[in-house]
């Protein structure tokens, strides 16, 4: 009975930990999205992210210089993407798609020229790191808990204050924001900086408090499972919150579910527990749980003058 | 652009994307140098590396082929307005296909039978993989973007458990099927020379490339000589136009798909038939995802898609050469290029339009 | 002229690309008075407007505001000089409710809360003092055209504004919401409010205004008090040439019925009726007119006709066809079936913008001979048919390898008119025949209707001109709110009862 | 670094794909080559190529260049190296886990069950839950062969002991997810598990890492991975493919070089467990003597461990 209380708290420990990168993301994602830039490059901003965090604190030996550096990074590419999409009307997606390969690539070059650890940065010890508050068990360390603050942040902002509900026209009908006196531009770009700040943080996480350095790709995809939450979530910061739980504890629920044989069924293959996000997302997507509505000029680039 | 004419025509298709190239690579120029190497140098090693010898030539044609069926495949999804990100899972699944058919009839039927046979297997996978995502989008208004990266994913999945669990080889070190037997192989572009008294250096340049050349002509026909074609450009620049005349959305979203699906499909004839000759794990590698920038820069069309092809494939080959010659340039060198192209060619595209515009105004007045 | 003027322009310049929309244009706004802009499609009132208003930056000149030259760089300077406009097409966002539309851009703090409420006092201060009621806390996509330009009216008025400008406002109106249009603007005038209204009708121009411009290719050709003028002028100084403005045509000598409608309904997924069991017979030889305020079926029942979208209740019968949910058509059947359709709205759904006017020429015909033989297109054969279309009705420029969207608004209308008309069709469907075209372009297209009516051929036509349908329709059909409100013979109609029907009232 | 002769060997090795740093076999042979380098200053000529098609040009560029002897790294390239040794027979070369029956070939393999099997015997002992983790890689044979092997030593040293197995995932990307590989971890820790074993590349840092964190004991993989925690690393499953790597070398600098085929396992020195200052203090006299006593029997036959690649399953 106890050790079943301890395995459900561990297992719900576990389900927060795998979100938290997640959360963080969709959260900056999601204002991106909600200001009409769509952003399939949170991968590569985390990507970077976490590389810079892990390089700067194993070089200077202080964890907080790495998470500046890892919102720096992230902001930089940040920048870059609204530079694309909202200064020279670029395609969103294609400048996502690029976003994240050039992180791919350029992390692992400059990490190779600098560590010549084929990409990976010096394993990092305690005091560089972002360390557990309390539970030592379920490390929960200070940006799990950002990240749980960013939720209700998020949702203020975008519902109760100016720069929401700007933020939310601006994605309807960019059109309207401008002729009301209000820079479409500076917006978005406002908005965009936010994503980055957000998946810089998911970075750092998963860099210097999750695991103990970068290596390469380590982001593994959960940019875009995090993209999955945001649309899954229909735009709306709980509900992406909620998703990106349910992926944490599938996760979680997956390792724990890896080579136990379910009566009847057999043993699951590894591969179909490791496809289930993927798939759930697909299903949800499908309009099975609602059709989800993104933001009407979402991928639009506003052009005054055509 | 108020004030400043449009660029002519011929401008947009040839001038804009040059610039657009060259931008990438004095990019690339200024992070090769960040980690100390000469660039001039660099891309010295890159081109000869690329066009330098008959085989090299071979290998960069080699990797061409496989940028041409992802172009095409991006591109045809472009013109009905669809943005098919699934190429890499399309190509996995159709390298599966292709695969099957073989290991299930290279013993039994003669090359001239097993070669198209498994050809239209490849096709015919890679376009089921993406009806679903078409299916998703037509009927239930899924995000085609999120379901063909989700499928790519799938893809991955379902391939590693095949190749683990069902088709591995007995007694195999790695997740990779029985080889395939003479009938299963697609002739290498040497030999074939050969055969008619040419002699080149060997590659893994095959006959798929023919196939390349056959789909470029294919899609052009198709797009812009048949009705569906018609409609389905109709399709992408303006769907309500296209339903006033008469066609059925739905339906033309398959079709584009299928097709799409279908030419992305063949990167397995060339890499499983022309060169592993067995099923191996993660042959895409990539090509998927530099579909998008070859069909962009290629402007869709299978011209422009053909020398964007090339640009990559000198591109892969090159730079493994580069990579060979030059220790501290790692193999990562070339995705990096291969992204910035992507941006600048890509998301980056207008960037240097009012550039060249201004230009061409001051030279007409 | 009194002493400064509140607006004054001078050598206004403004291209689009390859298109010199605005040529040099110099004109003064009088303070507290209401001045009409009027002038052909295209002829630059809206680019002109949107300059001033900061929207659009001129390519050269000057704009001064009280006497003071001012530097119009975007939509905030004009506001700060209290110059407020309402658009032609509106700038509301749809999911956001009225109240919020009203602080976007002016939210008084950070935080909304505060904002929101004392938007809500001054809109109900607005509602009272100018007889403007809406309400706040309905969601925009919820409103009726009228009610939607209403909150674009309370936006400028929340704001301040001493300058308002109007784009085509009536365009979207019933008589009535216009007359009640026009008494605001009154009481606004009264108030000290310069007023500049852009509109084609000429009626309105004489009714409402002080002052007169007259445009044309993107130049002011004319200045008139409004006084001192008369719609037979106006019209010519717009076109440039004298217009008939209105058209002869004999007594029809309608046949069979050709198309019928039965309790035709249309109910969309979220439950609204859209078409509510219309009634409908269309005979060979004959124009049915279909009024109303846009927004009122209409469209809808264009596309049930054309097979676009598929009746949800009652009976279609198309030349012996029988339609109905269950045994739905599409627009390619209808073609076979002697049926053509010129839509509404030709850009989104008549044609491709980026495809060649050769492409554009066969849209809905491209799988039929002689445009396709053995699954191939025949690409000279297309061409040819394209240049004779031309011919015929005379589409400038006569270039088939053009890109449709570089055709002017009322040649890309005569390029759709001409192709559906080139079908020889039975039943020829027509949705505003002449939105977005010039009065000279107006006569063309109206004497081919009349044509092809003559030679036998059942026509609809919908448009939300009144004078378009009582100088075509030989019988005329009121719809609103999806329901046919009622018909008269084109002989006893007349603007206010018809206006009464158009408003839901039953005759 | 001394003076090198004329006639000297002009060495090169291709990787894996998995690149030179893969904290495993590719990453041994680099060791090797680098010691090789220090004692004799001959340069080594190294290629990462990026996809499998490259495997074929890198040999044949290597041989045209006179390269020699050639290293090649993993079993994916033995189709190419064959096609490329026939045409070059006076050129030597070496691949590493995979056979290639040719007179100018060297094929080096590796018992990885052998020494996992020793592992797995220590890690029974120093297990006080009797619940022993086990995190691989990509799910494939290979890893399967250390899981097996592992699961067999844990059995022989405590039947009752049970094995929690997790493969980290099914792309090469198992290889480089040292976030999974903790989570993974955590997970079977979660379940009691108080000793893992990490057969799975840069994934295997995180899971070395996870136990460190939650001071649990880890079993390292490859090369002597003791150091990364000393406190709670337990050992390492050493697989000396730098000696293989170093040893052909050497040999074709003093002309000394064979053909043929060569299985190392523990008699051979080809596989062992790691014991260093790192770890001692966690290895008590008496599982030293059990595990010693295990080799001993393996080496002498007493012991044969199931090869899970024999048969493709752990039986
Ligand atoms: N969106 C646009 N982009 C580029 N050029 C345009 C656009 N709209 C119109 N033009 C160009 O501007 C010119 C005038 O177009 P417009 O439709 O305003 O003319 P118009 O005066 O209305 O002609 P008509 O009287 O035939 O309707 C056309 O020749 C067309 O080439
Ligand atoms: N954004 C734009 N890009 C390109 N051309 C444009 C644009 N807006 C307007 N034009 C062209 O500029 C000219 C003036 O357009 P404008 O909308 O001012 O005409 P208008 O007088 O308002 O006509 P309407 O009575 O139909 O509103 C037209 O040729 C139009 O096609
Ligand atoms: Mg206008
Ligand atoms: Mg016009």
């Amino acid at each position: 009975m106890d050790d079943l209380v301890s395995l459900v708290f561990l297992t719900l420990a576990a389900t927060l930990r795998v979100a938290t990168p997640l959360v963080l993301c969709a959260m900056g994602g999601l204002f991106s999205e909600k200001s009409g830039i769509i952003d399939v490059g949170l991968e590569g901003k985390m990507l970077m992210a976490a590389f810079f965090a892990a390089a700067t604190s194993a070089v200077t030996g202080s964890a907080w210089a790495g998470v500046a550096a890892a919102i720096v990074a992230a902001e930089v590419m940040a920048l870059l993407h609204g530079f694309a999409c909202i200064t020279h009307r670029g395609n969103q997606v294609v400048s996502g798609v690029a976003i994240n390969i050039i992180a791919a690539g350029l992390t692992v070059v400059w990490g190779t020229a600098w560590f010549n650890r084929g990409g990976q940065t010096p394993p990092l010890v305690e005091d560089q790191r972002l360390l557990p508050l309390l539970l030592p068990n379920a490390g929960d360390n200070i940006l799990v808990y950002a990240a749980l603050l960013s939720v209700p942040l998020t949702w203020w902002i975008i519902e109760r204050t100016r720069f929401g509900l700007r933020l939310r026209a601006v994605g309807e009908m960019p059109l309207a924001v401008d002729t009301a006196g209000i820079s479409v531009p500076w917006l978005r770009y406002r908005a965009v900086l936010l994503c980055g700040l957000f998946a810089g943080l998911a970075g750092a996480y998963l860099s210097i408090a999750q695991n103990a350095g970068f290596s390469r790709d380590m982001t593994a995809g959960q940019g875009f499972i995090a993209l999955a939450a945001i649309i899954f979530g229909k735009w709306r910061p709980f509900p992406a919150f909620g998703a990106c739980l349910i992926f944490g504890l599938l996760d979680a629920i997956a390792i724990r579910l890896q080579g136990v044989r379910v009566p009847g069924v057999g043993e699951v293959p590894v591969q179909l527990i490791q496809a289930l996000p993927y798939l759930l997302t697909v299903f949800l997507l499908a309009g099975f749980i609602g059709r989800a509505v993104a933001p009407r000029a979402a991928g639009v680039p506003y052009q005054k003058e055509h | 652009m108020n004030g400043r004419r449009p660029l002519p025509a011929w401008a947009e298709i040839a001038v804009l994307p040059l610039v657009n190239i060259a931008l990438a690579f004095i990019t690339v120029g200024i992070i090769v140098r960040i980690i100390g190497v000469d660039p001039l140098h660099a891309l010295q090693f890159l081109v000869v590396g690329a066009i330098g010898s008959s085989e090299s030539i071979g290998y960069t044609l080699y990797y061409t082929t496989n940028f041409i069926f992802t172009g095409l495949a991006v591109a045809v999804a472009f013109h009905a307005g669809l943005f098919n990100i699934g190429g890499e899972g399309q190509a996995y699944i159709g390298g599966l296909g292709c695969g099957l058919a073989i290991l299930a009839f290279d013993r039994y039927l003669p090359a001239p039978l097993m070669i198209p046979l498994a050809i239209l297997a490849a096709a015919l996978f890679g376009a089921a993989w993406a009806a679903v995502p078409a299916w998703l989008q037509a009927w239930r208004g899924s995000h085609i973007v999120i379901t063909t990266i989700m499928f790519n994913f799938l893809a991955a999945a379902l391939m590693v458990y095949l190749m683990v669990n069902v088709l591995i080889a007995p007694g195999s070190m790695t997740p990779q099927s029985r080889n395939f037997a003479a009938s299963g192989k697609l002739p290498s572009m040497h030999d074939t020379l050969a055969a008619i008294g040419i002699q080149v250096a060997p590659s893994a340049l095959n006959l798929s490339i023919v196939l390349a050349v056959l789909c470029c002509i294919g899609v052009w026909v198709f797009l812009w000589h048949t009705p569906w074609g018609y409609a389905l450009r109709t399709m992408g620049h303006n769907p309500e136009a296209a339903v006033y005349g008469g066609t059925n959305l739905r339906h033309m979203t398959m079709l584009a798909m299928c097709i799409s699906g279908g030419l992305a499909g063949f990167v397995g004839v060339n890499e499983l038939m022309g060169v592993h000759q067995r099923i191996v794990l993660d042959f895409p590698a990539g090509y998927g995802f530099a579909g998008i920038a070859v069909a962009l820069m290629g402007r869709s069309h299978p011209v422009g898609i053909v020398l964007a092809a090339l640009l990559f494939g000198a591109l892969q080959q090159g730079g493994a050469e580069l990579a060979f010659e030059i220790p501290t340039i790692t193999r990562e060198m070339v995705v990096v290029i291969q992204g910035l192209i992507i941006l600048f060619s890509g998301a980056l595209v207008n960037m240097p339009r009012p550039w060249l515009q201004r230009l061409f105004t001051l030279r007409g007045s | 002229m009194m002493a400064v003027p509140a607006i004054e322009l001078s050598g206004i310049q403004k291209s689009f690309g390859s298109v010199h929309a605005v040529r040099g244009v110099s004109l003064a706004i009088a303070k507290g008075a209401i001045t009409g802009i009027v002038g052909e499609n295209g002829a630059g009132k809206s680019t002109l407007m949107s300059i001033l208003y900061g929207l659009y930056r001129a390519d050269a000149g000057e704009v001064r505001i009280d006497g003071q030259p001012m530097r119009m760089d975007n939509p905030h300077d004009a506001i700060a000089h209290g110059i407020g406009m309402v658009h032609q097409h509106f700038m509301l966002v749809d999911t956001f409710t009225v109240l919020e539309n009203l602080v976007l851009g002016a939210e008084g703090g950070p935080l909304l809360a505060g904002g929101l409420a004392a938007a809500r006092a001054e809109l109900e201060r607005l509602a009272r003092e100018y007889g403007l009621s809406v309400n706040p806390d309905a969601k925009i996509a919820d409103l009726s055209v009228g009610e939607q330009q209403r909150v674009e009216i309370l936006k400028v008025l929340f704001r301040g504004a001493k300058i308002l400008i109007l784009d085509e406002p009536s365009a979207v109106l019933t008589p009535q919401e216009t007359d009640q249009l026009f008494r605001i603007l009154a009481t606004l005038k009264e108030r000290g409010v310069t007023i500049v209204l852009i509109t084609h009708k000429l009626r309105e121009i004489m009714a409402a205004t002080d002052h007169v411009y007259v445009m044309r290719q993107g130049q002011i050709v004319a200045d008139r008090r409004t006084a001192e003028t008369n719609p037979e002028e106006l019209a010519e100084l717009m076109v440039g040439r004298k217009v008939r403005l209105q058209l002869d045509k004999a007594a029809p000598k309608s046949g069979e019925v050709l198309l019928s409608a039965e309790k035709l309904s249309l109910v969309d997924h979220r439950g609204v009726r859209l078409l509510d069991n219309i009634d409908l017979e269309l005979r060979a030889g004959e124009i049915v007119g279909i009024a109303g305020v846009s927004g009122n079926g209409q469209t809808e029942l264009l596309q049930v006709l054309s097979g676009i979208r598929r009746p949800t209740g009652g009976k279609l019968t198309v030349r012996g066809r029988v339609i109905d949910a269950h045994h739905p058509s599409d627009p390619a059947e209808m073609r076979t079936l002697g049926l053509a359709h010129v839509p509404e709205d030709r850009l989104r759904q008549g044609m491709v913008a980026a495809f060649h006017a050769w492409e554009t020429s066969i849209l809905g015909y491209q799988a039929q001979p002689p445009f396709c033989r053995n699954y191939l297109l025949d690409g000279p054969a297309v061409g040819r048919h394209c240049a004779t279309l031309m011919d015929r009705f005379d589409v400038r420029p006569r270039a088939p390898a053009l890109r449709s969207s570089n055709f002017s608004g009322g040649n890309q209308q005569k390029l759709v008119l001409a192709r559906e008309m080139a079908q020889e069709p039975k039943v020829l469907l027509v949705g505003q025949p002449t939105r977005g075209v010039d009065i000279g372009a107006i006569e063309f297209i109206h004497r081919e209707l009349v044509k092809s009516r003559d030679q036998g051929c059942a026509v609809l036509v919908v448009s939300v001109e009144l004078d378009e349908i009582l100088s075509l329709a030989d019988r005329i059909v009121v719809m609103f709110a999806g329901r046919i409100t009622g018909e008269v013979p084109a002989g006893r109609a007349d603007e206010r009862t018809l206006g009464l029907m158009m408003a839901g009232a039953h005759a | 670094a001394p003076a090198v002769a004329q006639n000297a060997a002009k060495p090169a090795i291709v990787y894996s794909t998995g690149g030179k740093f893969d904290k495993s076999f590719n990453e041994g042979v680099s060791q090797g080559a680098q010691r090789f380098n220090k004692e004799t200053g001959i340069a080594i000529a190294e290629f990462e190529p990026n996809n499998e098609t490259q495997f074929e040009q890198a040999h044949r560029r290597f041989a045209q260049r006179g390269q020699d002897p050639i290293v090649a790294v993993g079993f994916s390239q033995a189709v190419a190296l064959e096609k490329v040794a026939k045409e070059f027979p006076n050129v030597h070369f070496t691949i590493i886990d995979m056979v290639v029956p040719l007179p100018n070939v060297q094929s080096v393999t590796f018992k990885e069950h052998e020494g996992s099997f020793l592992v797995g015997v220590l890690a029974a002992l120093a297990s006080k839950s009797g619940k022993v983790g086990f995190v691989g890689g990509m799910d494939i044979p290979l890893i399967r062969r250390f899981q097996c092997g592992f699961e067999q030593g844990i059995k022989y040293a405590n039947p009752k002991a049970e094995l929690i197995a997790n493969m980290t995932g099914t792309t090469p990307a198992a290889w480089n997810d040292p976030g999974r590989g903790a989570e993974l971890a955590k997970g079977q820790f979660d379940r009691g598990v108080d000793v893992v074993y990490a057969a799975a590349g840069s994934t295997g840092i995180g899971v070395l890492q996870a136990a460190k964190d939650r001071g649990k004991l880890a079993i390292g993989v490859d090369s002597n991975q003791n150091h990364l925690h000393p406190g709670t690393m337990l050992t390492s499953m050493i697989k000396r493919v730098d000696l293989a790597a170093y040893n052909s070398f050497k040999a074709a600098n003093d002309k000394s070089w064979k053909g043929g085929i060569a299985a190392l396992g523990l008699k051979e020195g080809g596989v062992d467990w790691a014991l260093d200052k790192d770890n001692e203090k966690l290895v008590t006299p008496e599982m030293k003597a059990k595990v010693d006593a295990a080799k001993a029997d393996i080496i002498s036959g007493k012991i044969t461990v199931h090869d899970y690649m024999s048969n493709n399953a752990c039986k």
